[in-house]
């Protein structure tokens, strides 16, 4: 029972706290780029609209992949501990996490393939491509981490940072993830799988109405997911506020340094990842083999 | 009475020279009969024709070796003789006349002998050769056999010289170094001809792929298993395996060097005869670590090769493009190249287990590695012939018309010798036996010497 | 026009649909320079929610700059037909309200709500981005009144529409690239 | 209790009635096959551990025998329930499909005997024995392929051959040193070896037959030309089954002859020999993983998948410790199952529109839908994501990396896993999804005979995503049977070292979370259901949907980074011209000369042998 009701205020978190934060974020492109913006609660608006209106579906599969998108990225996010809010103890191994974000991902795909726009399916081709690149630098900077605390645990990985945050102790593996996070949410210099003047926003060109507003619900929980595992792995302790503060501050952050760049060709993003964030966690991992670790 | 095995053929020959056209009908019988003669004949006798003792008279021996080497020899002809369509008019009596010459090869105690018969063998073999009006192979053919056979006749001479004798047993006894210098090395050149050592061995593709199904079918298999069983007669018996060494060398280049050479064939029979050249080679590098085992095993490889070359040659020759209308021929031509490969199931594997069995006991890691890499090789190109025989690639429907059915005994004859593969790849006691005694008659010197010139 | 009663859903949902335009424009003409000022610092259009959309399926506003020939006319209608309802068509620009500086032209269309139906025209040539937000105001009054209901119109009269079409446009019996 | 050794003539014998029954009927042959198979997937169920047979001997001092371990039946039981699951596939696929059916059933149930004697082999003769029988099956069903399987057939004997010819030089070695063959005996020996060299030289060369079969680099060419040509339903038993043989004769050469203890700890206790092999798994990972996205050829594709989790399992495998090889021997299970799946679904859609080529298709998900959804379980399988069994493995062989610290082979294995996810995609969005090809809107589903198969696989695998306990039973009891630390479960839950994880817990969640995407899909309006060709397309009309598909160099700007990636097929095809062309100066210099050029090499030979005499 406690399991449920732990479920279910993450996931509300997740709904409330990334909605509001999407907002928040346009709002603070608009004060960037000199404007006054939207209101905070306008994606709430924007969800709900988009789930009123009377959509148009290409077929099972089309409605399959969208409910496997949001169905995935919903178990997962259920997985990830949310500072001292953690639904399933011990069981939120941070493979689990990142291998089920991957049902989410291949739910959206397919839906969006099968929906038969070309369109969709470059995009599609773009962000698997782009996964590529960031996955594997992320994935061994985190790797370094769980080998230095030995434990694949997310909420253990945060409560192993009782000295200093793990951050400080290896920031080439920080700034590693951080670099690969922003790969992840799709901000901007690597906002190439969705690029709307080319490709007609990518894998969405066929969404419409309902189907893009639980898309929208799934992009939600994913940035929830993502920097949710960055806060735990790198961020020290933090119960449920902190969390919620230091998640604010990420999230922040990483709109900052999005809304002043521009969009990077797809080979670039991969050549990039695999030049600078890869070798950085290679050294990471090396420091960490060696026992240099602050 | 073993002298009938060289006069009965050649009298047969003769007599029925004004009626050539009939005489293909004979031969079974007269090779039916040899074989039941051999059968008859006890083992361990020495046959001194006028009654003249041994270092002085010819004589025939007929001991373990030569015993289960002629039964090998005769059967082969006898089932050549089953199938009277490969054996054009005019080379009945050559038949005959290689029958004699070869019996008497391989009975034969006296050098000066062995060379008649060689040479009687050889005249046989270019005749054959000749057939399908392939004169300039038969050409290649009697240039280097009559050079071999010069040769030849040059180291009987030395050896003359050297001992004062020409029969091999006393050879055998009085040898010495002065004469080991030179004898081994002329007879050597004289049986690389035949048994097919590189580089010697050029005139074998143009020969047995002349597209007559006997010339390859009896020389790569009754000729060839006489001239190895002469080869190891000479070298190991009677020069008491000296000179093996540089054999040994010239075997394993010649296994190299005739597999790769047989990679880019495009012709069936000559892949197939560059086959036997390799083989050949394996023979004489694994009978030139001269032990008993190894000649077992040298010699048993020998049979399951020639066994498999019979049905490989013959169809070769007699098929077309494909086994489309001939799928009991097909089946026995991928036993008989399973068996070549060395598949498991098949005799070729229990042979090449004892090579390399052998081969390691002896401390030689050249030999299997050569040998592994050989049979690489050789996988490649039988099995692509296989695939294509088995599945041709476009067959016009009037090439299908054309190709005709083999006759009923063919592929009888065919399907058991592939059968018989197969039951050697079970039971491979019977080939075993015959290969071990004919190893223990080569090996056994001092019996062979007191067998000829009597208890000494 | 049947203004049929609204039930409490579709009022809040019409709330929210006034709340968050995302709009489709469809920039045949010169109209289409009014947008870059509109949608950026000077007068930004965001902060009423709304944004540019790069497909029909997800957009709610049809927004059409300028003259329209017959060849985009039926690319037009092809657009808005593919828009997910409730879809709304502003006409901005005198070309789409009586034809313009193109009024006797042979190749362009006069009124556009001949063919698909308009909720709201903006007049002048050309209208500056004052009179294009206080448009999307007035558009947004429009839908939250449940007002704006050209889509409605345009499934009751369809035929009425389609004969326009037709008659404008020719019947397109062959279908193949040089005909459509 | 049936003896292997009768079940073995059983198939041998079969084989020739399969071919008689299938001369007259070629479905009651095909069922014959099936049940045949099926029977001894009953047989090797009930096997107990440690039952031998003696067979025959053929060198002295070596009996060979039969001999049920626990690691031979896991591996038997995975091939048989492939092998006749195929079978049951192949009943309704034979109708239209090989050239030569008899022949193609006879070779199934005499590569089905081989198989069964290799994986209960005790000795190593034995095992070389019936290891060639099943590769002389398969071989020769290959040929009954495309166009170019006659060509890939000689390149899978071939490669075959110098592994288990390297394999067979390893053999006798072994008995010439110590007279003996069989494995405990042999590792024993080994134990007390003290030549390193020695141990070295017989546990690679033992390995490389596995290195051969199961496609490891350097030898992994084959397998592209060899599943791609092979016929569609045969090449889910090769990638399925014998690929798995090799992963045995590997998993024998480093588990059953303990490399561990025989060697020193190189890195973290892996030796470096262990190291060795698993870099080739790494280099086979990462050709696999990036040759398999640049493939048009969905067949093809797929083959190179075989190549890249091959190299996971020797991955697996290599690391040698509780967790990794156990992750090793799963993977094996997945991968064979998954293969299967992939490949049969191939053959479905193969045996309806005729063709492998990806972006020749598009849509077929409107008429083959069953068909897809196995595509698309196999395909989570082989991308191990989770609710499917492929993802434990994937999870195990990380751990057993982490733990030892291996960062760059976890790298290489993370690219080999997200990779996937790019390969596995391609035929996925090229066949199933998109457009319907005109020449196919009259393409129908399969028939259920060919469908239930796959149904079964699909479930078995999802059925052990959640419930891995028959699998991970099977890989304690052979893990303690090698002395290795059994990997530790309860119930659903898997526990490492660093950490465990519940697969019942993670499905219910997914299961959850579906739900609650399903609620709110239901509870907001409806959508209007459009045809396929009602496509955004930026205003423009379109008449031709066929050419609004993207498949065609689907990766495009991915593979242009590697385009002038170096090849091995290329080299060992250089290799083999250098060879031929040797063989052409070879027969020209001295076997195509005229007489006079024989005179003149006797007399060459002459002269070297007086020089070498004297």
């Amino acid at each position: 029972m406690m399991t449920i009701i732990r479920v279910a205020a993450v996931l509300l978190t997740g709904f409330f706290v990334g909605l509001t934060l999407e907002g928040v974020s346009r709002k603070i492109i608009a004060r960037i780029q000199r404007r006054y913006g939207p209101p905070w609660y306008q994606n709430f608006i924007d969800v709900f609209k988009a789930l009123s209106k009377n959509g148009i579906t290409h077929g099972w599969i089309f409605d399959f992949g969208i409910l496997m998108a949001l169905g995935g990225v919903i178990a997962t996010l259920a997985f990830v501990p949310l500072g001292d809010l953690v639904a399933f103890p011990g069981l939120d191994n941070l493979f689990i996490i990142v291998y089920l974000f991957a049902v989410g991902a291949l739910g959206m795909a397919m839906g969006m393939v099968g929906s038969g726009n070309p369109n969709s399916s470059i995009g599609v081709a773009r962000a698997l491509t782009q996964m590529l690149g960031y996955e594997i630098p992320y994935m061994i900077s985190v790797s370094a981490v769980m080998y230095y605390y030995k434990t694949a645990s997310v909420s253990e990985l945060m409560l192993s940072q009782q000295d200093s945050w793990t951050l400080l102790k290896m920031p080439l593996g920080g700034i590693v993830a951080f670099i690969s996070l922003l790969g992840m949410l799709g901000k901007k210099p690597f906002d190439t799988p969705i690029a709307p003047a080319e490709i007609a926003s990518g894998p969405m060109v066929e969404l419409s109405a309902k189907y893009m507003g639980l898309l929208m619900l799934m992009h939600t929980f994913s940035i929830f997911v993502e920097i949710g595992l960055f806060v735990d792995i790198f961020l020290g302790i933090s119960n449920y506020w902190t969390f919620l503060i230091k998640f604010t501050v990420i999230w922040i952050l990483a709109t900052l340094i999005s809304s002043v760049l521009p969009r990077f060709r797809i080979e670039q993003v991969v050549k990039f990842y695999w030049k600078v964030p890869l070798g950085l966690a290679f050294l990471q991992a090396l420091f960490v083999l060696l026992g240099w670790v602050f | 009475m073993s002298a009938l095995l060289i006069a009965v053929p050649l009298l047969i020959a003769f007599l029925f020279v004004p009626l050539k056209n009939k005489i293909k009908y004979i031969l079974p019988f007269v090779a039916l009969f040899s074989l039941i003669l051999i059968l008859k004949l006890p083992i361990e006798q020495v046959n001194f024709l006028g009654g003249w003792k041994a270092p002085f008279g010819i004589t025939l021996v007929l001991d373990n070796s030569s015993y289960y080497s002629l039964i090998v020899v005769n059967i082969i002809f006898f089932l050549l003789s089953l199938i009277p369509q490969i054996i054009e008019k005019d080379l009945s009596l050559i038949f005959l006349i290689l029958m004699a010459s070869i019996n008497g090869l391989i009975l034969t105690g006296d050098l000066f002998n062995s060379f008649v018969f060689l040479e009687i063998t050889s005249v046989a073999a270019y005749i054959l050769s000749s057939s399908k009006r392939n004169y300039y192979g038969a050409f290649k053919y009697l240039i280097l056999g009559s050079i071999a056979g010069a040769f030849y006749l040059l180291g009987t001479l030395y050896s003359y010289i050297g001992t004062g004798s020409l029969n091999l047993a006393d050879i055998s006894k009085n040898i010495n170094s002065e004469f080991l210098a030179v004898v081994p090395i002329l007879i050597f050149i004289g049986l690389a001809v035949e048994t097919k050592i590189f580089p010697l061995a050029g005139w074998v593709p143009d020969v047995y792929a002349s597209g007559s199904a006997l010339t390859p079918a009896i020389l790569a298999t009754g000729v060839t298993f006489s001239m190895m069983y002469l080869f190891g007669r000479i070298f190991i018996t009677v020069f008491h395996g000296e000179f093996l060494n540089v054999v040994y060398i010239f075997g394993l280049i010649t296994v190299v060097v005739a597999e790769l050479s047989a990679l880019k064939q495009d012709n069936l029979l000559r892949a197939l005869s560059f086959s036997s050249i390799a083989q050949a080679g394996l023979f004489l590098s694994v009978i030139s670590m001269n032990s008993y085992e190894s000649l077992t095993a040298g010699y048993f490889h020998l049979l399951n090769d020639i066994t498999a070359k019979f049905v490989l040659f013959i169809i070769a020759a007699s098929i077309g493009k494909s086994f489309i209308k001939n799928k009991t021929t097909g089946i026995a031509f991928s036993i008989a190249s399973f068996s070549l490969i060395g598949f498991p199931l098949f005799a070729g594997f229990r042979s090449k287990l004892l090579i390399l069995k052998t081969a390691f006991l002896n401390q030689n890691y050249i030999l299997p590695i050569i040998l592994l890499f050989a049979t690489i090789i050789e996988i490649a190109y039988v099995l692509r012939w296989n695939i294509k025989l088995w599945y041709p690639d476009n067959i016009l429907p009037q090439e299908k018309e054309k190709t005709q059915k083999l006759s009923w005994n063919v592929n009888l004859i065919l399907l058991i010798v592939a059968l018989v593969i197969i039951v050697i790849g079970f039971y491979p006691d019977i080939y075993l036996k015959i290969a071990q005694n004919i190893a223990s008659g080569l090996t056994n010197y001092r019996a062979y010497v007191t067998n000829v010139l009597g208890g000494m | 026009m049947a203004n049929h009663e609204r039930n409490i859903w579709e009022k809040i949902a019409d709330q929210l649909r006034s709340k968050s335009l995302w709009m489709l424009h469809y920039c045949t003409g010169c109209g289409a320079i009014e947008l870059p000022p509109s949608m950026t610092s000077r007068f930004d259009m965001e902060r009423f929610g709304m944004g540019p959309m790069a497909t029909p399926r997800q957009a709610d506003i049809l927004f059409i700059t300028g003259y329209l020939s017959a060849k985009t006319l039926r690319r037009v209608i092809y657009t808005y037909e593919q828009m997910p309802e409730p879809k709304y068509v502003i006409g901005f620009g005198s070309c789409t309200l009586n034809g313009g500086i193109y009024y006797d032209s042979y190749a362009t269309i006069n009124r556009l709500d001949y063919y698909i139906p308009v909720d709201l025209y903006i007049a002048g040539c050309m209208p500056r981005p004052e009179a294009l937000l206080e448009a999307f105001n007035e558009l947004m009054k429009m839908i939250r009144k449940g007002e704006a209901n050209g889509w409605k119109q345009y499934k009751e009269n369809y035929d009425w529409y389609k004969n326009n079409q037709i008659r404008s446009l020719g019947e397109v019996l062959v279908h193949d690239e040089f005909h459509e | 209790m049936i003896p292997i050794s009768y079940l073995v003539l059983v198939f041998l014998f079969g084989s020739v009635v399969s071919y008689l029954i299938t001369k007259a009927n070629r479905i009651v042959g095909a069922i014959f096959n099936f049940l045949l198979t099926f029977y001894a997937l009953f047989v090797l169920w009930n096997l107990e551990i440690g039952h031998t047979e003696k067979l025959f001997s053929i060198l002295e001092g070596v009996e060979n025998t039969f001999k049920v371990s626990s690691l031979g039946k896991y591996f038997s039981i995975i091939s048989l329930i492939v092998i006749s699951l195929v079978s049951f596939f192949i009943i309704e696929w034979i109708r239209k499909k090989p050239s030569r059916p008899a022949a193609f059933n006879a070779f199934v149930l005499i590569m089905s005997a081989g198989i069964i004697g290799v994986f209960f082999s005790n000795d190593l003769l034995t095992l070389y024995i019936f290891w060639e029988i099943a590769v002389l099956g398969s071989f020769l069903i290959v040929p009954m392929g495309k166009e170019d399987s006659k060509k890939a057939a000689v390149i899978y004997v071939v490669t075959s051959a110098i592994g288990s010819y390297m394999y067979l030089f390893a053999t006798f070695s072994i008995y010439n040193k110590y007279g003996i063959l069989e494995f405990d005996q042999v590792s024993r020996f080994l134990l007390n070896e003290p030549s390193n060299l020695f141990k070295w030289f017989i546990i690679l060369f033992i390995a490389s037959a596995g290195i051969a079969k199961s496609g490891i680099f350097p030898l992994h060419t084959w397998l592209r030309i060899t599943h791609g040509n092979a016929p569609d339903a045969f090449s889910a038993i090769l990638s399925g089954q014998l690929v798995k043989m090799g992963s045995y004769v590997l998993a024998i050469s480093l588990s059953v002859f303990p490399s561990t203890k025989l060697l020193a700890s190189f890195y973290s206790g892996v030796p470096l020999l262990n190291y060795i092999l698993i870099w080739l798994g790494n280099i086979s990972i990462i050709i696999g993983t990036f040759m398999a996205i640049r493939q048009n050829d969905m067949k093809q594709l797929i083959a190179y998948s075989s190549v890249a989790n091959g190299g996971y399992i020797l991955v697996g495998l290599g690391v040698m410790n509780s967790i990794g090889y156990a992750g090793g021997l799963f993977h094996v299970f997945n991968h064979a199952i998954a293969a299967a799946m992939i490949f049969l679904s191939f053959a479905a859609v193969v045996y309806r529109t005729g063709t492998t080529k990806i972006d020749e298709m598009g849509g077929l998900i409107w008429k083959m839908p069953w068909t897809f959804v196995t595509y698309l379980v196999g395909i989570i399988s082989l991308a191990g994501i989770p609710p499917t069994s492929g993802f434990i493995s994937k999870w195990m062989i990380f751990n057993a990396l982490l733990t030892k610290g291996m960062f760059v082979t976890l790298t290489i294995t993370f690219i080999g896993s997200v990779g996937s996810f790019l390969y596995v995609f391609r035929p996925l969005a090229g066949v199933f999804l998109g457009q319907l090809k005109k020449k196919h809107y009259e393409v129908k589903e399969v028939s259920p005979v060919m469908l239930i198969p796959m149904l079964v696989l699909t479930l078995l695998t999802l059925f052990i995503g959640v419930y891995p306990k028959p699998v991970l039973d099977f890989i304690v009891s052979i893990e303690n049977s090698l002395g290795i630390k059994p990997i530790e479960y309860s119930g659903t839950i898997i526990k490492t070292s660093l950490g465990q994880w519940d697969t019942l817990t993670v499905f219910t969640m997914f299961a959850v979370g579906f739900i609650i995407a399903l609620v709110l899909y239901i509870i907001f309006p409806r959508g209007k259901k459009v045809e396929l060709t009602d496509q955004y397309t930026g205003g423009e009309y379109l008449f031709n949907y066929d050419l609004y598909h993207y498949a065609t160099g689907f990766y495009r700007f991915l593979e242009r980074l590697y385009d002038k990636h170096p090849s091995f097929e290329k080299l060992y095809g250089m290799l083999v011209s250098f060879f031929k062309s040797m063989g052409e100066i070879i027969n020209e210099l001295f076997y195509k000369v005229s007489p006079s050029g024989y005179v003149f090499w006797i007399s060459i030979v002459i002269l070297i042998l007086f020089w070498v005499r004297w």
